[in-house]
């Protein structure tokens, strides 16, 4: 019996694992992942993590940067929680190794962000999230007491009663089905940017968790705001980290002008100014695109419109120095070089704001259920993530859920042995019937898979208007019923990928309902979502999350949740001006 | 482990599959031509010491010698060119935090190569 | 227009020119446990795109032709280090290996060398996370630990001393490149040693790895064959950091009171 | 911690591969192939004689041979191991490696005291 198990090896889920492993070293605690930690999507992250370190700083900035980033929709007690912890976590990050790049006397360095007021975006070159994974997954290798399972995928989430039992999980490699039983089960498995034709998300951020949650009972909330990062790689839709901007980059249309001044980002300075121009927040900038896109001002590619980023005044020195990824990337992707050429970018779908609705512990409302990091969604976040606040936030809330987690292990004995054998017993038949049912016919699982990204993209977008999203509705309806017949040419056993492509698939497809369901509810426009038909904010209606929950008949149903304020109330979103 | 997981047999010819890894292997090869231009040089010096020079330059002179040495020649001298490249790579130098290129390094170590070499000529043929 | 239809429009538009039909022959190992009982190529043709990595030529495969061709990526951006795969003989990453630089083809590709393979492209890492853990890839201190408020200092030239050490994905090419762990799986290997360095040389730690590196399967076991750091995509050098680690070995077991 | 010779083996080898390298071209140049060929004469034997007679030449010379038989033998141990991919012999090879090297230096010795 495990006290805490972990879905997810990324950033959160690792983060977690320590602290259990930490708290109480007496709890056995495991981590399952479908791809080995080290792989997780966390690996990425490029520009940095948000804390409060530097002197003038104050949290109080950092929350009113983030909720007002936020478009007033996140939970403001949670974000207080998360400004005042992301400073130690980072610490914490660094006594356990983490090359951080420093100043000169020896003190960690901070550079500036998208919507933030003060520089206090710690970084690690332009490498950041690869630093902070692989500092966390050796750092776990310290604990004897985590165990891991690699390359176990999770199908299904035992729950019996209102309580979570376990997890039922494939092991990829030899295809075995095991019903793992456990006290509390922590869901860490990151976002679900793959249900979108264009994005700088890997191939493993399919949703699973929510996924998981949802179909186990527990509502998601928030799901319509989906972030598109203004600056992808046109084809390959590789990110072009904001810290390039934040070093000085800036963005011009086909005339070479800096048409951010045109959206009430500020004026044009030579060096960055915060929380003005290329340093606005995202879902502005992204909708800075398409109005320049509707006058003709971006630029024709077989791969889309573009813009264009333009890094050649920072000299190849700075961008060595600060943003070295950045030019390796655009090396060996693109074919060019920022020191001496433009980079075309386009907006990309980037990162879920939404997910997994849990309090400030982690918890969801099936008890011993938890969620962390990008699955979940705690509110801290609101209608718009801003830059290097995600890194902090796994890191608090990862190592809250295990906080939270192993208490409640430590409190409340374990387990309905029967339900865990009946639930593993049931889903070892489903998904053995996928594999010898073999249907050689049906439509082909990328097939089905390009047309749920394609009715995404069109419905919900960076701009959205009902009737397409109601026709998204249907489309999906009949995508699901035709995913139940999907062509399965791999009957073999071991390292089976078709088969997780499978149920990815099926994950993809709930993550997509939710998706344009909360759209389609909310009619209004605020933070990252915007409605065509509703262009206003409306507080009197709407300051409040969208949480769904799936009907017994399968469909999903939105309700709203009043959103928590403390000390901020709703006020305009100011950029650019003083 | 896995049961099903295949295992490759050994590669018996793995030096054949890249030039790197023949180059290498060469450059592993040299050593015997060390070991023998040091049986050499002894049996020159078994000579100098016994008086018997001059059938030690009949014994040099024939022509199977004389390729030998040639070979040997090659070989040491691919064997000083690669070892002095690779020199850097053991031995980083850091001054006030910065690294010195290798190309410094390795500059520095055929300089004194030749260095060498020219003194030893010297005190040989003066 | 999204850009995958663009990018069919593209490609179909091509077509309708006549010299976009191109094609390349893309000659896969696999190998099926259930049926093989050694690996066997298979052909496929993929469509000729110059913005095509392998990488993209395999999902092409996987989604159109055969879904059964099993491999393992994820980022596809070089970073995740889940991608290396022996191209046309050398070890190398799908993802940053491009399609057009193969020229009319055709190409080699099959698992990495030096692994048991799973299944068709996928092959067995577990060893080398069992030698990653054992060389203590962690910040040791000793003593008091700093209080969550301050950070131990570190000058950029100290963090120069070891950052490239520090950027090792994982990826595994230098370990199918390395001719002694192919030949000997004990050897502990480029980029094992790597990290172990890593943590060495970071002026924070003040741990010692001395025990495990200095011994016929640690450092002593690498004959600085050099591929290792040929192949690596991130410029680790892991040859580097081995032959660093003998001259540290050889002068601490000469002079046993010398610190590191 | 299990004790290893290893460390000074390869002080021994990384020292050879570096008097090698300055010496061993030059030399063989000279005596095995331009004095050989006639290009250059032999010096008389009584110059050599008197170049050989200093007691740090002699032992330099020791240093010398010492050094570079164990260059060679180490290298030729791990190669052939590798080549032939006889690694688990290794402790027999290695003793025929470094013994001929051992007795090259004998030679030496003999010849030069
Ligand atoms: C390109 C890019 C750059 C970014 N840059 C920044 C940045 O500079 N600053 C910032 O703050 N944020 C950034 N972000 C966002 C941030 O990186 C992510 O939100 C964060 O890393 C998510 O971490 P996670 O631990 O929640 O999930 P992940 O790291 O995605 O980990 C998910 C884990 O869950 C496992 N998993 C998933 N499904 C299953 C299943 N069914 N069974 C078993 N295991 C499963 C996976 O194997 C994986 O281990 C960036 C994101 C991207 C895409
Ligand atoms: S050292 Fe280089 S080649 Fe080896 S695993 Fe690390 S990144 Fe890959
Ligand atoms: S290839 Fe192998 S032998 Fe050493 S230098 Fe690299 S580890
Ligand atoms: S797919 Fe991640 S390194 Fe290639």
């Amino acid at each position: 019996m495990i006290d805490v198990l972990i879905v997810g090896g990324g950033g959160a889920g690792l983060r977690a694992a320590i602290a259990v492993a930490e708290t109480d070293p007496s709890l056995t605690v495991a981590v399952v992942s479908k791809v080995y930690p080290m792989r997780s999507h966390t690996v990425s992250a490029e520009g940095g993590a948000a804390a409060v370190i530097g002197i003038g700083d104050t949290l109080d900035e950092h929350a009113y940067d983030t909720i007002s980033g936020g478009d007033w929709l996140c939970d403001q007690d949670a974000v207080e929680a998360f400004v005042a912890e992301a400073p130690r976590e980072l610490i914490r990050l660094e006594h356990w190794g983490c090359p951080w790049s420093r100043e000169s006397d020896g003190r960690v360095a901070v550079r500036p962000f998208g919507g933030m007021k003060r520089m206090r975006t710690w970084y690690a070159a332009d490498k950041t999230g690869f630093h902070l994974l692989h500092t966390l997954f050796q750092t776990t290798l310290k604990y004897q007491e985590i165990i891991r399972y690699d390359e176990w995928y999770v199908t299904q989430l035992i729950v019996d009663d209102g309580r979570v039992h376990g997890v039922v999980a494939i092991e990829i490699r030899t295809g075995r089905v095991e019903a793992i039983a456990a006290r509390t089960v922590i869901l860490a498995t990151g976002g679900c940017g793959r249900v979108f034709p264009f994005t700088t998300n890997a191939a493993i951020k399919t949703g699973d968790g929510m996924s998981l949650a949802y179909r186990a009972g527990a509502p998601l909330k928030d799901m319509e705001f989906v972030q598109y990062h203004p600056t992808g790689l046109p084809f390959t839709g590789i990110l072009i980290t904001e810290a390039a901007r934040a070093e000085g980059g800036w963005l011009i249309n086909k005339d070479g002008y800096r048409y951010l001044q045109d959206y009430d980002l500020g004026q044009p300075t030579d060096t960055p100014k915060l929380r003005s121009m290329e340093l606005g927040p995202r879902d502005r900038l992204s909708q800075a695109f398409v109005a320049e896109q509707n006058k003709g001002r971006t630029v024709e590619t077989p791969y889309g419109p573009v813009v264009y980023l333009d890094l050649r005044h920072l000299g190849e020195a700075k961008i060595d120095m600060r943003i070295p990824f950045v030019r390796e990337l655009c090396r060996s992707y693109q074919n060019l070089d920022p020191a001496t050429d433009l980079i075309p970018v386009r907006p990309v779908v980037h990162y879920m704001m939404g997910g997994v609705h849990t309090d400030l512990d982690g918890a969801t409302p099936i008890a011993g259920l938890y969620a962390a990091g990008e699955t979940a969604c705690v509110s801290i976040n609101g209608a718009n993530r801003l830059g290097s606040n995600s890194l902090p936030e796994i890191l608090v809330f990862g190592a809250r859920a295990g906080a939270a987690a192993a208490g409640f292990a430590r409190s409340h004995q374990g387990g309905q042995a029967s339900a865990v054998r009946s639930q593993g017993e049931d889903e070892r038949r489903r998904l053995r019937r996928v594999l010898d049912d073999g249907r050689g016919t049906g439509p082909r699982i990328a097939d089905l898979r390009e047309e749920m990204q394609q009715t995404l993209e069109g419905a919900a977008g960076i701009y959205r208007t009902g009737d397409p999203l109601a026709k998204a509705v249907e489309t999906l309806a009949s995508l699901r019923e035709r995913a139940v017949d999907a062509r399965v040419d791999d009957h073999s056993a071991t390292f089976n990928t078709e088969l997780i492509s499978l149920i990815e698939l099926h994950a993809m497809l709930d993550v997509a309902e939710t998706v344009v369901a909360c759209a389609l509810n909310r009619t209004e426009s605020r933070g990252a979502h915007q409605r065509l038909d509703f262009p206003a904010r409306d507080d009197a209606g709407f300051l409040a999350h969208s949480l769904v929950h799936r009907a017994p008949s399968g469909v999903p149903s939105v309700g709203l949740l009043p959103v928590t304020l403390t000390r901020w109330p709703p006020g305009e979103r100011v950029y650019g001006r003083d | 482990m896995t049961a099903g997981a295949y295992r490759p047999p050994r590669d018996r010819v793995w030096f054949l599959r890249s030039r790197a890894y023949a180059v290498f292997v060469a450059r592993e090869l040299t050593s015997v031509f060390v070991a023998w231009t040091i049986a050499y040089l002894l049996l020159l010096i078994a000579a100098v010491t016994g008086g018997t020079l001059q059938e030690f330059a009949v014994l040099a002179a024939r022509p199977w010698m004389i390729a030998l040495n040639v070979l040997a020649l090659a070989a040491t001298t691919f064997h000083a060119v690669t070892f002095l490249n690779l020199a850097p790579k053991a031995t980083v130098v850091r001054l006030d935090g910065w690294r010195v290129p290798d190309f410094m390094i390795q500059g520095g170590n055929h300089t004194a190569w030749l260095l060498v070499s020219a003194v030893l000529a010297w005190v040989v043929l003066r | 227009m999204s850009t995958k239809e663009s990018e069919r429009a593209a490609r179909r538009k091509a077509a309708a020119d006549g010299h976009g039909t191109e094609t390349i022959r893309l000659e896969i190992s696999r190998y099926r446990p259930e049926q093989d009982t050694e690996p066997v190529f298979e052909s496929f043709d993929v469509p000729m795109s110059e913005d095509w990595a392998i990488l993209d030529g395999l999902n092409y495969v996987k989604d159109q032709l055969d879904g059964t061709l099993s491999f393992r990526w994820s980022c596809r951006m070089g970073v995740c280090g889940s991608c290396g795969m022996n191209v046309n003989g050398k070890p190398r990453l799908t993802c940053g290996t491009f399609l057009s630089e193969f020229g009319r083809g055709p190409v080699r590709i099959e698992p990495l060398k030096g692994f048991p393979v799973i299944r068709d492209l996928v092959v067995e890492i577990d060893d080398f996370l069992a030698k990653l853990s054992h060389v203590r890839p962690w910040l040791i201190r000793e003593g008091e630990e700093l209080p969550l408020t301050a950070e131990y200092a570190q000058t950029p030239e100290q963090l120069e001393a070891y950052k490239q050490y520090s950027m090792c994905i994982n990826c595994l090419l230098c370990y199918s490149a390395c001719p002694v762990y192919v030949l000997n799986p004990d050897f502990l290997g480029p980029a094992a040693i790597a990290l172990a360095q890593r943590y060495n040389l970071d002026s924070r730690d003040q741990g010692d790895r001395l025990d495990l590196l200095n011994s016929d399967e640690g450092v002593w076991g690498c004959t600085f064959v050099g591929e290792c750091t040929s192949v690596c995509p991130k410029h680790v050098d892991p040859a580097e950091a081995i032959q660093r680690y003998k001259v540290t070995a050889a002068m601490r077991s000469v002079l046993p009171w010398s610190r590191r | 911690m299990r004790r290893t010779p290893e460390p000074y083996l390869w002080l021994l080898f990384s020292a050879g591969g570096v008097v090698a390298a300055l010496l061993l071209p030059v030399l063989v140049l000279l005596f095995g192939v331009l004095m050989p060929l006639g290009v250059l004469d032999w010096p008389a034997q009584a110059e050599l004689a008197a170049l050989l007679d200093p007691l740090a030449v002699r032992l330099a010379l020791v240093a010398v041979v010492l050094l570079c038989l164990f260059h060679a033998a180490h290298r030729i141990r791990f190669t052939s191991e590798e080549v032939l991919g006889i690694a688990r012999l290794d402790p027999i090879i290695a003793v025929l490696c470094y013994g001929a090297a051992i007795a090259g230096v004998v030679v030496a010795v003999l010849l030069l005291f």
